[in-house]
């Protein structure tokens, strides 16, 4: 038995064995994610007790060092758990921003007092964390940053406010970049920092969207407080933790609209064929309306041939080639693509795609149509389209200023 | 056909203006909303365009009107166009009044024109189904022989201005089946007839509209509007007229997305510089006037064509329709854009004008529907 | 008889009687212009003698004041020419530059002696003009053209290089804009001068474009020479009246491309439809191919949507209103126009649109071919699509720069 | 589907690329071009890439081919894309040529396919008429039985490399009708057959193409390819193949057009400064380039997948074509336009794309064209 195979049955003897033995019913894969925090909520009775089991072992940070509560997996080893979680079904014991963002930013720019600080309640589930980035006047420019944080002694005075906080309404903690000085070049004079949320300064609100009620929020601090330890990377270098933080963001974006447009090419199976079908009939065996159907063929050839294109890009890393320039088109033509599916779904349902809720529509077109308004957000949030065409135009095709 | 403004005109066109946007109108059309209003307009506001003389314009002076016309009436709704009034003026007065002034007997006139114009009473047309999509021949409604008269089974829905309406034209098959021209007949019912049920429907743009159902709703032959089984031409013709006081609208809502997103180009700065100083937004705004101006040529002439009734009217309505579909959804995409993050939230009023845009696409047929129609009132 | 009455019946009694008796048979309506000049083409036998007759009386630039050999109509007698050329089928005696470009900015800039000097033979046809505007780096950007005018005593000596000057290869003398000073604002150091072209230093060379033989020229000098005399409104005030004339020019651009997409909704006189029915074939009354049909309708729809705006614009002036911004439009989307339906009629041609010349094209399908690579440009040429934006958003939208 | 490249792929692509940039490939078409050179390549050209091995790609070792497949052929097709080289690759090898490999008896193979590899011999296919379209079912050339064998009338139009050819695979119809599936023969006849007439086309590209007549030819039951009234699947097959290698071309093409725009974004300056700085036009060639990568993706695909016989390799070949027909007239359009003037002169190379762009459009299939076969074999 090799060191991997004997790794893989150590660990189904415990997912199998003790962890149901301990749980009596563990919660199905396909559940709801579970995100910790004080006061978690719990999408199966045993959502809490199975993330406390699995951090006990490390398994819900399983890349992490061992020393700051992580699993200390290899590469291979973390491979094996997902399988493993897969074939049984289970789901991922614990998600978050805490282990997705703030962890491997500690990780990367915290001092050791740091990470023994905050890693070991990130990987037990006890603080789930939000972000503070944007603000009303600073989106696409955001080291135009205005929220400042005013070093007193120990303490960091802190007054603004932060927009498309997501779950800042359900976070304990927060990590968000501030401004410290206000003299000199903009980017210089941000500082990246932590602050516990469950304080009178700290006054968080849900936004609303145009498609209904959304994770984000707004968040309003009135003399808030943190303290000077919690300084990530020290002050004024705040910028360079936040850069190398959005990177990841937008990567993950992407991974998602390159993921999620699967390549459909068969009617079955393609939600835009049945539904054309339901919606407009069927002729000759072809979908009534020519005009749609072509519609509904260009979306699909679309949708394919990014699919390829993520492929290609995944297969060439693969291959052991770097990471070409044709990722960074994923962010905008992935959104743009969703946005077309939504629009061309609302084509083929002619005016049930009319609904807001209530009588008269299915559940399917009330969603269909909320999902809808909210795709228009998609080619704003996680860095703008126009953004990304400057970045491509600048970094790839080396257009001058 | 001249496309220019009279001074009557003009001055009609400025009135309303005036009228519409005092008051905070998108804050009225929220408050509405979120009241969870059951008429979702306001019964005041809706007298006063009627003590304005608006509810009058596309009558005869014989049955009470102004013998005004299109030409006249999508100034008024290019003005609640931009300010989305919800008030129930195309539905009652376009679409519904006018099917009783063109099809009824002096008997139905006496009775609902006078009410109409005053603004007092409230008529709704239905006319589609869930299903029927925006073929005016499949009708939601059957109408069997009972008696002299009929009975009618069916639903309809989002019959506009229809929930908490006085009385509906309804479009019901007296014979034949989908897609036969021949067989459909219009009523006049007033709601509370016995088998009628209104249910409001929620939309995106909370506008009132309705789902009906006619349980054996019993009509006597004095009810009908027209000849019987002959309704497909005077629906069609009422459905014209409000198709181009529809595309007033939006011509209205088109302009003011245009104007609150380059007033928002003008003031909202990052990197150090107000964004409509950037060249890419620069020339896309640039495109959208473009458009807005091309919609307003389409509008104006379906509204004089329809008025004169010249032989290519139909053609020109659908013509208007296609092109104020796709322009006003591309307008309010962009606008949606171009304010970025703030446009997509509920708190910010643009997203108002997305919502309608997409209603409005989808009301008398979407611009892939027109350019069909077009082409085959063309000969091809 | 009104005043109005009896100028109509002199001039038809002229037309008819006088002319005829001296030409005998007449140029007839639709042949190709007359463009005058020192080695005039004449598409008729008698085109040169037909002008000739006219400028006695004035009528080859009816509106000119007399003194410089004009007609001294007013508008509504110049339109009464106009009705009875059209009535007895005669074509307009002369076009060309010289009555619609450089006449006008004589009259408009001009001194005494200039007008007294050029405007007469203009009138004759004996002068055919040209003009010198573009250069190879001074295109969009105009006002940094480079070809240098060196005032010497009487004379100005010229060198550099002036592109797209259509029918340079034919005309007599050029007007144009060189630069006479290189120091301080670029616009500033332009002279608008005229020159003659029969001279040893100026040589110049047609341009063939990707459509094949056309009428524009590079014009080349070397040394040439000017007169001092012929600098029309002052030196270094060039770009003054350049920039009324570039306006003129415009406009007239966008007039050809707005009466030139006719409003076409019948199918008879619509030539996609009568193309699509030929390439593409009927099925139950219908254009058999229903995506085609569909880009047809489109087509069809904005045209006659552009033709009613330019009808609006029209509309609007004579109830009294100023031109209003919608002009501005006319241009960018006159031409995108026209090169969308060339692309339509390639697209319903199929295989056949692809002939250059020769066996197994018919002369239909060639000159459609040659047509549309001539509209590509459309967009390019008299102020680009770019340009016009940009106007567009400073000047109507009053967007920042 | 692996869409990478393999280290010996990578090197054959350098090496294409090498030897078609070599030698100004543009200025050698504009020279063939004004010497109106009857047969539109050079010969000398071609029996060079016979020796680099790329006519040989496609066929079986025991065919003596180099038993590669289209994910080669493509990288060869792309550098050929980017110089606009005329040589009849695609024509001679993967249309006619994979006809006589895939069709061909042992005979027919032995005489044809060495010469043609060795690049001496050159075949071409004769399958489409002046009207046919893109519809395969539609050939131009019928065939009657005469004693053993057939006589074929007809004539095709725009065979490519089809002038000065060698011979020709003919799809000839012995039986039925336009639209049927059977009934369609493939015929292999040579250029100097009896009653076989090739006049050179000149197209927009400059290629060589010819109209053939062919009037009362005689062919023997040995020149068949494949099975009498049975050839549309083999005729589909090698359209299929040459369609994915055109592709590549097209690639080449698209990738040529934007470097060059880029370059001249880069150098061009007006108003002060590089007319690339302005951002209208850098959001246009992003999205330009976004095109690009997309394409290539389609590209690979279409080519693995028919190399391992799919079974969705037809979708991704009508996927390939139809987002590269598109693609490579939006790049040239937009490249003339950023050029400006100077791209519409004859004298400058970028037109010449332009022209190429809109022919391989309107070879094997416009984008309409796929759509609809990509939506008919997925079912809908």
């Amino acid at each position: 038995m090799t060191d991997i195979e004997r790794f893989r049955a150590e660990l189904a003897e415990f997912l199998e064995r003790e962890l149901a033995g301990q749980l009596g019913e563990l919660p199905p894969a396909g559940i709801a994610d579970y995100w910790g925090g004080r006061k978690p909520e719990l999408p199966h009775p045993q959502s809490r007790r199975y993330c406390e089991l699995m951090a006990e072992r490390g398994l819900t940070a399983p890349t992490w060092p061992k020393e700051y509560g992580g699993g200390g997996l290899d590469k291979e080893q973390a491979k094996v758990l997902l399988a493993e979680l897969r074939r049984l079904r289970l789901p991922l014991p614990l998600i978050g921003f805490g282990l997705s963002m703030i962890g491997p930013t500690l990780l990367q720019f915290g001092t050791e007092d740091q990470r023994r600080e905050h890693l070991p309640g990130i990987v037990r589930g006890e603080i789930r964390w939000a972000q503070g980035y944007s603000e009303p006047n600073a989106g696409s420019d955001l080291a135009s940053l205005a929220a400042s944080a005013r070093i007193a002694g120990d303490d960091i005075v802190i007054n603004g406010q932060k927009i498309w906080t997501s779950y800042a309404d359900k976070a304990d903690w927060m990590f968000g970049i501030f401004r410290t000085d206000t003299g000199g070049k903009k980017q210089e004079g941000i500082t990246f920092l932590l602050l516990d949320m469950a304080q009178p300064g700290v006054e968080v609100r849900p936004i609303r969207l145009i498609s209904g009620a959304s994770p984000f929020c707004e968040t309003f601090f009135s003399d808030a407080r943190a303290r000077t330890r919690d300084i990530i990377h020290g002050v004024g270098n705040g910028w360079t933790v936040a850069k190398a933080l959005l990177g990841h963001e937008r990567t993950m974006i992407g991974d998602v609209f390159g993921t999620g447009s699967r390549a459909r090419n068969q009617a079955a199976g393609n939600p835009a064929v049945e539904l054309a079908h339901d919606y407009l009939g069927v002729r000759d065996g072809r979908i009534a309306d020519p005009v749609l159907r072509d519609r509904v063929a260009q979306l699909t050839m679309d949708e394919r041939c990014f699919a390829l294109t993520t492929q290609r890009a995944a297969d060439s890393v693969k291959a052991g080639h770097k990471p070409g320039p044709e990722s960074s088109i994923f962010k905008i033509y992935g959104t743009e693509l969703n946005q077309r599916r939504h629009e061309l779904m609302l084509a083929l349902r002619g005016p049930q795609c009319l609904g807001w809720e209530g009588a008269g529509f299915d559940e399917r077109e009330l969603t269909q149509t909320r999902d809808w308004l909210r795709s228009r957000g998609n080619t704003i949030e996680g860095g703008t389209s126009e953004i990304q065409l400057n970045i491509i135009a600048k970094h790839v095709l080396a257009l001058p200023d | 056909m001249q496309l220019a403004l009279t001074e009557d005109q003009t001055l009609l066109a400025r009135t309303a203006h005036e009228f519409v946007s005092s008051g905070s109108p998108i804050a009225r059309l929220r408050a509405l909303r979120d009241a969870r209003d059951e008429r979702g307009y306001a019964l005041d506001r809706y007298a006063r365009m009627a003590e304005l003389g608006w509810t009058a314009i596309p009558f005869t002076e014989q049955d009470g009107g102004l013998g005004m016309g299109l030409a006249e009436l999508v100034l008024v709704t290019e003005a609640m166009g931009r300010g989305l009034a919800p008030e129930p003026l195309i539905p009652a007065i376009a679409l519904a009044g006018r099917a009783v002034a063109l099809g009824g007997t002096a008997q139905h006139k006496a009775s609902w024109l006078p009410p109409a114009i005053r603004g007092e009473k409230v008529l709704a047309l239905a006319h589609a189904g869930r299903r029927g999509r925006f073929d005016l021949t499949r009708v939601p409604v059957r109408a069997t022989e009972a008696g002299d008269g009929f009975r009618l089974t069916g639903e309809a829905a989002q019959v506009w201005g229809g929930h908490l309406a006085d009385a509906y034209v309804v479009a019901a098959r007296t014979a034949g089946a989908d897609g036969d021209r021949a067989g459909i007949t219009l009523f006049l019912v007033p709601a509370a007839a016995r088998g009628v049920t209104s249910v409001r429907q929620h939309r995106i743009d909370s506008l009132n509209v309705a789902q009906l159902t006619f349980a054996d709703v019993e009509v006597a032959p004095g009810d009908v509007l027209g000849r019987p089984g002959d309704g497909l031409d005077l629906l069609g013709r009422v459905i014209d007229e409000a198709t181009v006081a529809l595309t007033g609208e939006m011509l209205g809502g088109m302009a003011e997305s245009l104007d609150r997103t380059l007033a928002y180009l003008r003031d909202r700065r990052q990197f150090g510089v107000a964004i409509g100083s950037f060249q890419a937004l620069k020339h896309r705004a640039a495109r959208l006037y473009i458009e807005l101006e091309l919609s307003r040529s389409a509008v104006m002439a379906a509204a004089r064509a329809l008025d004169a009734q010249a032989p290519d009217a139909a053609p020109l309505v659908s013509l208007a329709k296609a092109r104020l579909s796709d322009a006003y959804c591309l307008i309010a995409n962009e606008a949606i854009q171009m304010h970025g993050g703030i446009g997509m939230t509920d708190e910010h009023d643009i997203g108002f004008f997305l919502k309608r845009a997409r209603v409005c696409e989808m009301t008398f047929g979407d611009a892939a529907y027109h350019r069909d129609r077009f082409a085959a009132l063309s000969g091809y």
